[in-house]
């Protein structure tokens, strides 16, 4: 198996309009920069972007944005941390152009993970007895009031690798890994953007961060240079 | 409002903190106060967790120590220290929510003396129901030891200790312990014991800016720095 | 029951099996007839799953080529094929019931017209409620393809693809396509219609030994193997 | 942190009648064969033991049953693939002396992964309709029905692995992985037998399977020698 696509472009380019697609990343860490680039040149609209922040340390959610393809977010961390900072997704939200749906960064993973492991809900202590249990069931469990929550299928997921072999055996690096795993597993249709692309054979079969088969498309990339802050203008 | 209670400085708040974590001792620091008490447990014999996916986190990185690839939950490029680990966010917070935290020590708006609290959502932000929960209600829950940080009052001296939050909570009757400029404060089933108080203030200094009724314990102290 | 009809051997089941599976697949072989799927698929652009927490699992390993700690589902000693990799259980059967697996080959004790199978308990064993389940519910609900290889009927003669399963079923209206040694059967929401038959047997042969009432496809063949 | 314990005899030693042990292993893959034989030393009674099969491949796990020290099994494969052939365990089930719990295999697993990550339930299609499904509650979720199964969570998890540092960070090898990593999270008390013992900093923090923070003890063994089958007699 050869799962290696000729560049980014070509990678994104079936992801149609009103599609539900997952990102990588966690603030400025682990993010699909090119994937996503390319997503924004396609231009397919409607879309509902599943991706930790909105824009905070990601420019690129942000040209997404700008181009007006985001029909809704799901996230967990969606402003500046300043009350006084308006980041473009809260105008977009405010103006009634963008509707977001919040969940907690651990029943947010956990919901990718149902989504990749064939669980279609689960139950959880996260947000019992919050504004974000709201419309949610509530059950008792051990004594412990839950919720309970659904599985968060992507149609496409956007991922961000260390090294991938042509069949798509993938490592991450350091805390790049994040929601990379858990993007991969919940999406249809998995693409990997990769600094080293191998052949099968070369990665060690014991330290495979995610296997082959939750991966579609390949693609080089190359090391991008990335400012570690989420305060910059 | 009484006149201004300075109490000790936010590092000194953070320091206290540092000494209720006992080695051996696995936790998670929250942004502002508690990210300053990891400055107090360099060195020593505990683990620090990283939302974004990491075991024994460093100190921070600067200029070229930093790694694009390497930083804490926060969004600050930091270090490894020896028997480190990364994982997932999945498995971040299986870890999180499964217990394995003994300590998680997070900033607060408002806590109440059911040990309910409130951190991620301003009303006046004007942001309706949305807001940075990121991994707070998670952190609220799972943790064995939640210990809150913060200043004892509000810049404009309104109380943030009260006896229900008017904030919307992050998590229900999870809190063990609150530490703030001016007292050490235990959450317990009777209510909120005074435990330590900061050093020139009384009793009353500190229930004069505390909404909830204060319960002076036998032998309320010093803080103990 | 009619004189025994012989039919393919069961080598030729899992010929006519592999030549179902294209390449670029992901599968998994049961234990049985399924394994030997792996004779015919060895050096195709197939890769195949074991449940123990291994893809791209090789042929098997003889003599000094084991290695204690490389086995498959069957506690078989394998070995491995580039691009292989390793994982957990709960990974294992995320990526099954995740619907990960384009084709799973298992076997059977019964096979009905609704899709259902038995695979798991037999009453005549006198183990009650319990049996060797192990992987196989959780195969045939996750698998996009369920593929059922087995004998036509038992050694006694009695006919294994009923209208109804009498054992206790595995799960419900999952199966695909059924390969025996006298016939190739689809599942449809019709019923199940005979695409094809072993060399020198008729359509009704195939019948008198097959409870469920099959449909005969307009383009019946000759097994293709 | 030195989480090492100066032998199995030890890490062992405070295993109390009536506790909830979950057991690594595949057949005969990957089994903590000599935390098994401590413990069947020690003696412990009535205990409820979590483990994929039930001596079948695993002469350790029928010293258990032999001492008459297991009150109940948990398990997904208990019996030999002969109808003609019986276990011990296959023996005290029938003669009433263990009661015996079964779960499909990935149910099984997800129950152990539940419990390690704070999950109390969580629906799964595996089983629904089945002889297995019996006494549990059924939903249906996008036109499947499904059924809800709780955790399992463990008092003490043994478990074996390659390699594991001081700290207690494990690293497993090929497929004797499978349950190890399941077993550790859902223990509240987890006890790694190691072929490998190095210090903090000699494994890669990216290659990780078992993070310290999983980890109680560690105990220092020999790599077993194992004849690699389940029908020897």
């Amino acid at each position: 198996m050869d799962k290696v696509f000729p560049s980014v472009e070509e990678a994104v380019k079936d992801i149609p309009d009103g599609a539900t697609v997952g990102f990588t990343g966690f603030f400025t860490c682990g993010n699909p920069v090119y994937l996503t680039r390319a997503l924004a040149k396609q231009g397919s609209k409607n879309l509902t972007i599943v991706v930790m922040q909105l824009g905070v340390g990601n420019d690129e959610i942000n040209l997404l944005l700008e181009n007006g393809q985001v029909k809704k977010a799901i996230c967990n961390y969606p402003f500046y941390r300043s009350f006084s900072r308006q980041s473009l997704f809260e105008q977009l939200m405010k103006a009634g152009k963008v509707e977001c749906e919040l969940f907690p960064m651990g029943t947010f993973a956990e919901k990718l993970r149902a989504a990749g492991a064939g669980i279609p809900a689960f139950y959880t202590p996260t947000g019992a007895g919050t504004l974000l249990a709201e419309g949610k069931e509530a059950r008792t469990f051990n004594g412990r009031e839950c919720l309970m929550e659904t599985a968060l299928p992507l149609d496409y997921g956007l991922v961000h690798a260390w090294k991938a072999d042509r069949m798509g055996n993938v490592v991450f690096r350091k805390t790049a890994r994040n929601y990379n795993p858990d993007v991969a597993k919940a999406a249809r249709i998995t693409i990997v953007e990769a600094e080293n692309v191998v052949e099968p054979g070369e990665l060690d079969p014991d330290l495979i961060h995610l296997p082959s088969v939750y991966v579609t498309r390949v693609v080089k990339v190359d090391r991008p240079k990335i400012n570690v802050t989420i305060e910059k203008s | 409002m009484v006149k201004k209670l300075e109490g000790v400085a936010r590092e000194l708040i953070a320091l206290r903190i540092a000494n209720e974590i006992p080695d051996g001792s696995y936790a998670n620091l929250g942004i502002g106060i508690p990210t300053l008490v990891s400055n107090w447990i360099e060195g020593r014999d505990v683990v620090l967790e990283a939302e974004v996916g990491m075991l024994n986190t460093g100190p921070l990185a600067f200029d070229e120590a930093i790694d694009q690839d390497l930083i804490n939950a926060s969004c600050q490029p930091v270090t490894e220290l020896p028997g480190c680990s990364y994982f997932s966010s999945s498995e971040s917070f299986a870890m999180i929510r499964g217990g394995r935290m003994d300590y998680a020590v997070l900033g607060a708006l408002q806590v109440a003396e059911n040990g309910d609290y409130a951190g991620w959502n301003v009303p006046s932000a004007n942001r309706g129901k949305l807001g940075n929960v990121g991994g707070s209600m998670d952190l609220a829950v799972g943790a064995r030891n939640l210990f809150i940080a913060m200043e004892h009052y509000t810049t404009s001296g309104e109380p943030k200790i009260l006896k229900r939050c008017t904030y919307p909570i992050t998590a229900r009757g999870v809190v063990k312990k609150i530490f703030t400029n001016l007292a050490v404060i235990d959450v317990t089933p009777e209510g909120l014991v005074l435990r330590e108080v900061a050093a020139g203030l009384t009793a009353e200094n500190v229930q004069s800016v505390t909404e909830a009724k204060l319960i002076i314990s036998k032998d309320l102290k010093e803080m103990a720095l």
